[in-house]
């Protein structure tokens, strides 16, 4: 297929960089919401065994996640080689 | 990969192109439905709980079985597409989209059961705010939001290909098709990094899913009443979510595969190797059930006994017997000889299924609740209209979803099916000689493909 | 300066801005100015008052803040209830704040039940015209007050006044006079004052039907004393046996519950007094020396007299009484083993529900086991209360209307034939309205009752009201009663008036409680003590100078005065004090603590009230004022008055008939009650027990939805009336758990929910007088009155319950 | 700090419910109305119990008051997610009824189910009401406070004096209505107190002690035993 270089080709670009970009966002917002839950633990001394034991494990698996998710954004937009 | 013009799949490409007029019926019934569960949620918001049939010691009702039983269906998705890639059974092709497309509609479903039996729903952001990490409704949070993205991912990368089959096949949503393709030009590099990418979702997806279910269980098991406070609820839980997911999925792809014409695809030996599947989670359900109530008999607690007899011969017998027969005894009928009419006894053994865990969760939930250790009194709990209203709208709401989905995305894989048709029989042959005893080992450089 | 158009506008929208800016910044202060004030500390004022939801008269201390009511708690120093309370005090305060409490006085307008406001002056007018008119026509006697329930100077206040105007009709519409002693008593010792249970220091307490912890004469000192009878920490845990036929919440705190037939306690008492006699458990000595009538003795005309111990040897022997009560013989003599052996033990049998028809002889008999078991006048037995010293009033000076007036025979026939003995005969007054025998009743005053709803004869009632043509009530509610009225002069509630209280079945101790009002009257309401004094000054003559008092509380003024002269006694203190003066008290030296009159009324206002604990006239001669000077088992009082009834008007019939007929010759005087046949269950198979609730005020406490809210414990019965049924019965008649039933006597039918209750005899039914809206166990209660007494019998209805 | 705890004599104990309603009426504790009453809604916080009597079943044996037990190591704060219900340094589990969302874990959570909640708006400014209690929103969790707000006036009142609490000085209504005196309250920290006594007296025992909640009030039972 011919590489689409026309105007909304551009549009349609940024939105997939767009929806990357939003992908980071929603993962780091919660990874961001986690740590905060884990300071307010911290700082209350409320179990900080749990909140630790949590955070070890969930803060890791959302970063896989956004590994994976922006493996493939990445692979696919900046793929330039034809079929 | 096949070409464009291939006109083989067009049956799976129909529901996109042309919508039916059973389309707009269905479409109405469930906003119907929606409606007086929105009615029903918006009183119960304006004048309060008290609209609902809930009261002292019965503070939990259909909402929490709500949330329990639909974070369970949940698992169908990803658990069995997810395990079905990983042993790569050829049967899948068809199954996985579903599946996926299940987990997360139905996510979203679940975790709003919570918002909707909060007391002040206008005060959700202090979850946020002042979230304790203590608490297991916390633990809930973050498991639920793990495994909505990962399971949003682990259902968008498939989908990429066929987005890009309808961006140059379908006239209509051009942009929409084309962002959502990712640029997808099918080369060699871009499928090898599919390939990979749903290669590692399916392997992380599994533990997430059997985590949330879990801690969904830790929410009971983690207080000290009476038959809540046991160690067997957290796999007891995982199994029932299985159990209800692959129920929920044979249901629903009965309900598309009468509805598309998808006879081809969904054939009878994916039902028979589904409801053999049916069967064993059945038995392993049977068995979790058995060993709970067996531990709360012999141990013979005057508190936990206060709660057994309320469930079998008590104010909840008909739940409780009920949920034995409709869980266990329908589906061990139908599905020990599947041989004729297969469709017919897996759809009666789902659909029994699906309600029975319905009921399994309601029989957790409440009559520990109305059997309190102190001598107050029986609580016997009604559901009033909000709480069926608000049950309906959340399955009307649910089956919305997905026939949305279905107009906008092919509801099978079609490049799975493709890959299966091309690649799949060269492969699965070579596979099966290397089981052989006699054969070498494979080599290793040689690059999995079409998992 | 050259202004140009756009700098004009600027300024002009600086200016704008400003003023917005500033009015803005006005109305925040203004409204932090508001604020300030709603937060500025209010002035935190404790005002003594005195509970009026029972006859207990506990001292509340009423937290006031800037003249506002906030909160109720026990007033610490009262010496009833030392600062606690029971759960219907704090209904005072939804009392006092009910919504749809009359604002102001109000006239009939049109047909009864429609009324129109109407101010003070016009309604006092109105009133004082009509009495002055019936007056002045000679037919002051036509008009009856009819009282509740309540006590000290308001009850002398209306007597005073009711003999000032020349009416013998001020009739008490209520069960039992707790202000007077158990008529039992009056004939056997011969007092004429109320007794005092020292149940605190009693180590054994045998109750027949007495629902003590729960709604007796005063829950509160009753508790107490029965915290001190069970934990007092220097002596043996105490034990208490209830003999109830319904495991009432006082039977459950029992060591022992006694279901027993109702209507046979008496026939159980000289069971146990059979017993106690033949194991010679009884006390020899105080019998010896105080009793009569216990041997067989000989008149001065030379009669043989059958005495007490023969006869009952004779008559209740344990088999006999087994079968008639229906416990079992075992019971009976553990029961007399226990009462003979602990020391001091007390048997109580007054206000219990009046079973039968012959409850005086059953009363008798129950006491009659004090004198057996000595526990007269002792520490831990009956004491006598003291009178309070209280400035005498000068007799009443009638003028001749009014003396003729009070010569009439009261309208419902009370001190005379059938009634001789009884003070207020309320059951008979409906039909005698009626039949408007002797005269008809042209005028009601109706005061602190509604007899419309809380009265058995509720529908005689009812009738009768229509005759009368001219009501007024004084009620500050709009009840059954109230709205037949004509005119109606609301009374404040208890926490707005001026009020004093003489409290009565004290442990021996005599106590008079004060108290002031706590807050401004909320609506036009007007103390009825004042509305009294205000109508006899109108009415002017004799009738204005016996009542010459401006206010009620001068007139409570010049009354407290006899408690600061009487040299004995103490304004409520903190009982570190108090101890200390009666420790000076015992070595003989009792100082005032006041130097004038003035400041003894305003300590006594402060601290709500006056208190004897040492004026105890322990002496037996105190204790038996009867002819023979000593416990009378043989009443000779009551032979007197029967013999002079005969010679008076011939045969005396009517008065001996209600005694139980002339054919019983001495068993009339003796506390002889005589065994039923066995009645077969005619078509209503069960019998019907009302009692009433410890969370139930007087009067029913309609307004009140905290008391609505939690009534009972032991059935867990919340807002509706219900009916307790044994499982067994109600698995007979088909009846589960919390259905509605119909509970149907011969004089009507009710429906309520249905409590399963195992501690209840199986075919005996158990109502609550529940007083709230809905189904009233009045419609069942059979009109059946004690043909003594004069008042309602609530237990005697046979009822039948029917699927509703 | 002190450690506020409560001895309930249930020899003295009549079931009078003196305690439930001073407890209302100090609180501001509404009634709920007959309709919402029969539906199971009442909020008591002090709450009478009745045992059934195991020789005579359908009898009633003993009347237990159930305050809240203000437990040491208390079910309901583990659970709450958002920092709504906590154990305070006096040792009294509080409630934050501006924070909390209304998910009733806590009321599942709790084994004496000493928790209620606000089905409707029950409760609106009136007058009477006591002016040290806040009245509690629609869809919001309240319980049994020790009437910890008696406790802040005489703490307030003993600053001004340049004091120490006076052991009798912080009462609850409930104890201070109780007409038996069954309720005995103080600080089980100090060891001159009425309650440190009572509460190792033989007749003492706690409710649902093997759950380890640690709760602070403590019962004595009746019969014959000392103290």
């Amino acid at each position: 297929m011919r590489r689409l270089t026309s105007a909304p080709d551009r549009t349609v670009r940024a939105l997939q960089w767009g929806i990357a970009a939003g992908t980071v966002l929603f993962i780091g917002a919660i990874i961001l919401w986690i740590t905060h839950l884990i300071r307010t633990a911290w700082r209350l001394g409320d179990v900080p065994s749990a909140s630790i034991g949590i955070s070890l494990v969930a803060i890791p698996v959302f970063l896989t996640v956004l590994g994976v998710g922006l493996y493939v954004f990445w692979g696919l937009l900046t793929d330039r080689s034809e079929r | 990969m096949a070409d464009p013009a291939d006109t083989r799949d067009a049956a799976l490409l129909a529901p996109i192109e042309r919508t039916g007029r059973g389309f707009y019926w269905t479409v109405g019934l469930l906003s119907l439905l929606i409606l007086w569960g929105a009615v029903a949620y918006w009183t119960q918001f304006d004048e309060g709980l008290g609209v609902t049939g809930l009261h002292q010691p019965v503070s939990w009702g259909f909402y929490v079985t709500n949330f329990v039983f639909f974070i369970g269906i949940s698992h169908a998705g990803t658990l069995i597409s997810a395990i079905l890639r990983l042993s790569k059974a050829e049967w899948r092709r068809p199954i996985t989209r579903m599946a996926e497309v299940i987990t997360v509609m139905v996510l979203f479903i679940g975790a709003g059961q919570i918002l909707v039996d909060l007391g002040r729903p206008d005060r959700m952001m202090n979850i946020i705010r002042y979230g304790r990490y203590q608490s297991p409704l916390l633990w809930d949070a973050t498991s639920i939001s793990a495994y909505l993205t990962a399971s949003m991912i682990y259902l968008y990368i498939p989908m990429i290909p066929d987005i890009a089959i309808l961006r140059d096949r379908v006239r209509k949503r051009k942009l929409l098709y084309s962002v959502l393709a990712m640029g997808w030009t099918g080369s060699e590099h871009q499928q090898k990094v599919l390939n990979r990418a749903i290669a590692i979702m399916a392997v992380l997806v599994i533990p997430i899913a059997v985590s949330v279910h879990t801690v969904v269980s830790f929410v009971f098991s983690m207080t000290l009443q009476p038959m809540w406070r046991s160690t067997i609820f957290g796999p007891y839980f995982v199994v029932g979510a299985i159990f209800s997911g692959i129920a929920a999925l044979i249901v629903a792809m009965l309900v598309f595969r009468k509805a598309y014409g998808l006879h081809g695809y969904l054939k009878p030996i994916h039902f028979r190797y589904l409801g053999q599947l049916l069967l064993v989670m059945s038995l392993l359900w049977f068995y979790f059930t058995f060993a709970e109530y067996l531990t709360a008999y012999y141990g013979n607690e005057p508190e936990e006994m206060h709660v057994f007899w309320a469930k079998f011969s008590g104010p909840f017998w008909p739940f409780f017997w009920g949920m034995a027969v409709t869980n266990f005894v329908i589906p061990v009928l139908c599905l020990v000889r599947l041989g004729r009419h297969t469709i017919g006894k897996v759809l009666t053994a789902s659909l029994s299924v699906t309600v029975g865990m319905w009921l399994e969760r309601f029989i957790i939930v409440v009559p520990t609740l109305s059997n309190p250790r102190l001598p107050f009194g029986e609580g016997i709990y009604f559901p009033t209209w909000v709480e069926w209203g608000e049950l309906a709208g959340s399955f009307a709401l649910f089956a919305l979803f997905f026939v949305l989905f279905t107009k906008l995305f092919p509801v099978i894989s079609i490049w799975e099916i493709r890959e299966g048709r091309e690649v799949g029989l060269k492969e699965v042959e070579e596979r099966l000689l290397t089981y052989l005893p006699e054969t070498a080992e494979p080599r290793h450089a040689e690059p999995e493909r079409g998992w | 300066m050259r202004v140009t158009r756009r700098g004009f506008f600027q300024a002009a929208g600086g200016t704008a801005g400003a003023a917005a800016l500033i009015r803005g910044t006005l109305a925040k202060a203004q409204q932090a100015g508001e604020d300030l004030t709603r937060w500025a500390t209010p002035e935190e004022v404790p005002v003594p008052s005195i509970c009026q939801q029972c006859p207990g008269g506990c001292g509340l201390m009423v937290r006031t803040l800037d003249g506002e009511v906030a909160g109720l708690s026990g007033n610490p120093l009262h010496p009833i209830n030392r600062g606690a309370l029971c759960p219907k005090a704090f209904g005072g305060l939804q009392l006092l704040y009910d919504p749809n409490r009359l604002k102001g006085p109000m006239a009939r307008d049109g047909e009864r039940g429609r009324f129109r406001p109407i101010g003070w002056d016009e309604a006092l007018s109105m009133l004082t015209a009509r009495l002055a008119d019936l007056r002045a026509k000679g037919l002051s006697h036509t008009v009856a007050i009819l009282g509740g329930q309540y006590r000290g100077y308001r009850d002398t206040l209306w007597k005073r006044f009711a003999e000032a105007y020349g009416t013998p009709n001020y009739i008490r519409v209520r069960c039992l006079p707790p202000e007077r002693p158990a008529l039992a008593h009056q004939l056997m010792q011969g007092v004429t004052s109320p007794l005092g249970y020292d149940l605190g220091e009693a180590h054994f307490i045998l109750s027949f039907g007495a629902g003590l912890l729960e709604a007796w004469l005063g829950p509160v000192h009753v508790s107490q004393a029965f915290a001190r009878l069970r934990r007092s920490g220097e002596r043996p845990r105490g034990r208490f046996v209830q003999v109830d036929p319904r495991r009432s919440p006082t039977a459950v705190k029992a060591d022992r519950w006694v279901p027993i037939v109702p209507g046979t306690d008496g026939i159980l008492a000289l069971g146990i007094a059979n017993a106690l006699i033949r194991e010679e458990l009884y006390d020899k000595e105080f019998i010896a020396q105080h009793t009569f009538g216990f041997e067989d003795w000989v008149d001065q005309r030379g009669a043989h007299h059958e005495g007490f111990k023969n006869f009952v040897l004779k008559e209740y022997g344990l088999l006999a009484v087994s079968a008639a009560t229906g416990v079992p013989v075992r019971t009976i003599l553990e029961v007399a083993r226990d009462l003979g052996t602990t020391k001091p033990a007390m048997v109580i049998g007054e206000r219990g529900t009046a079973y039968g028809p012959d409850d005086l002889h059953t009363r008798m008999a129950i006491h009659s086991l004090n004198a057996l078991v000595g526990s007269i006048g002792v520490r831990g037995g009956l004491l006598i209360q003291g009178e309070l010293p209280l400035s005498p009033l000068r007799p009443v000076q009638k003028d001749e209307a009014a003396a003729r007036a009070l010569e009439r025979p009261r309208i419902d026939g009370a001190g005379r034939g059938q009634y001789l003995l009884a003070s207020d005969a309320p059951q008979a007054l409906p039909e005698r309205i009626l039949s408007a025998k002797p005269y008809p009743i042209n005028a009601l005053l109706l005061f602190a009752t509604n007899p419309l709803a809380n009265h058995p004869a509720k529908e005689a009632f009812a009738k009768a009201f229509e005759g009368i043509p001219f009501i007024v009530s004084f009620s500050p509610f709009l009840d059954e009663s109230s709205s037949r009225a004509d005119l109606i002069l609301p009374d404040h509630t208890y926490l707005e008036r001026w009020q004093d209280d003489q409290v009565t079945h004290l442990a021996g101790f005599t106590c008079f409680s004060l108290a002031r009002p706590a807050t401004a009257p909320l609506h036009q309401t007007r103390n009825t003590a004042d509305v009294v004094l205000q109508i006899a000054k109108a009415l002017g003559g004799t009738i204005a100078k016996n009542v010459p008092w401006q206010k009620f509380e001068d007139f409570l003024h010049e009354r407290a005065r006899g408690l600061y002269e009487a040299g004995r006694g103490y304004v409520a203190s903190a009982p570190a004090e108090e101890s200390l003066r009666k420790i000076l008290e015992r070595q003989g030296y009792w100082t005032s603590e006041f130097k004038s009159y003035d400041e003894f009324w305003a300590a006594l206002g402060k601290r709500g009230a006056w208190w004897d604990p040492t004026g105890l006239p322990v002496s037996l001669e105190a204790l038996h004022t009867t002819p023979s000077r000593k416990f009378e088992f043989y009443a000779s009082g009551l032979k007197r008055l029967v013999d002079e009834a005969v010679k008076r008007d011939g045969t005396g019939e009517a008065f001996v008939q209600a005694l139980g007929g002339r054919d019983r010759g001495d068993l009339l005087y003796l506390p002889a009650v005589a065994i039923p046949a066995v009645r077969e269950p005619g078509a209503f198979p069960f019998r019907l027990n009302t009692y009433r609730l410890m969370s139930r005020p007087t009067g029913g406490g309609r307004n009140q939805p905290w008391l609505l809210e939690q009534p009972a414990v032991h059935v867990r019965a919340t807002w509706e009336g219900w009916v307790e049924i044994h499982p067994k019965t109600a698995a007979e008649v088909g009846v589960k758990g919390g259905d509605w039933v119909w509970v149907e006597s011969a004089k009507g039918r009710i429906r309520l929910k249905a409590k399963l209750y195992a501690g209840t005899l199986p075919y005996v039914i158990h109502i609550p007088l529940f007083g709230g809206e809905g189904p009233n166990p009045n419609d069942l209660i059979a009109n059946e009155t004690d043909p003594f007494r004069g008042f309602g019998l609530l237990n005697t209805t046979r009822v039948r319950i029917l699927k509703a | 700090m002190a450690l506020w705890g409560m001895v309930i004599d249930l020899d003295r104990c009549t079931g009078c419910q003196a305690c439930v309603m001073a407890c209302k009426a100090e609180n501001n504790v509404p009634a709920v109305g007959a309709k919402e009453a029969v539906r199971g809604r009442i909020i008591s916080w002090m709450q009478v119990l009745t045992e059934e009597d195991e020789e005579h079943p359908g009898e009633v044996k003993r009347f237990l008051p159930r305050p809240c037990l203000q437990c040491d190591d208390p079910p309901c704060t583990k659970v709450c997610p958002v920092y709504a219900t906590y154990r305070d340094p006096d040792g009294i589990v509080a409630q934050i009824y501006a924070r909390c969302i209304g998910c009733r874990f806590c009321m599942a959570a709790c084994p004496y189910n000493a928790k209620y909640f606000n089905w409707y708006r029950y409760q609106k400014e009136a007058p009477g009401q006591n002016p040290d209690v806040s009245v509690r929103p629609k869809g919001v969790v309240e319980k049994c406070t020790f009437c910890h707000h008696r406790l802040q006036k005489a703490r307030e009142r003993a600053l001004a004096e340049r004091r120490e609490v006076a052991p009798g000085e912080y009462v609850p209504a409930c104890a201070e209505a109780c007409p038996a005196r069954a309720i005995i309250f103080g600080d089980l920290s100090d060891p001159g107190s009425e309650v440190f006594r009572l509460a190792r007296s033989p007749r003492a025992f706690r409710l649902l002690e093997q759950l380890g909640t640690k709760p602070k009030v403590i019962y004595l039972t009746e019969g014959e035993g000392r103290g």
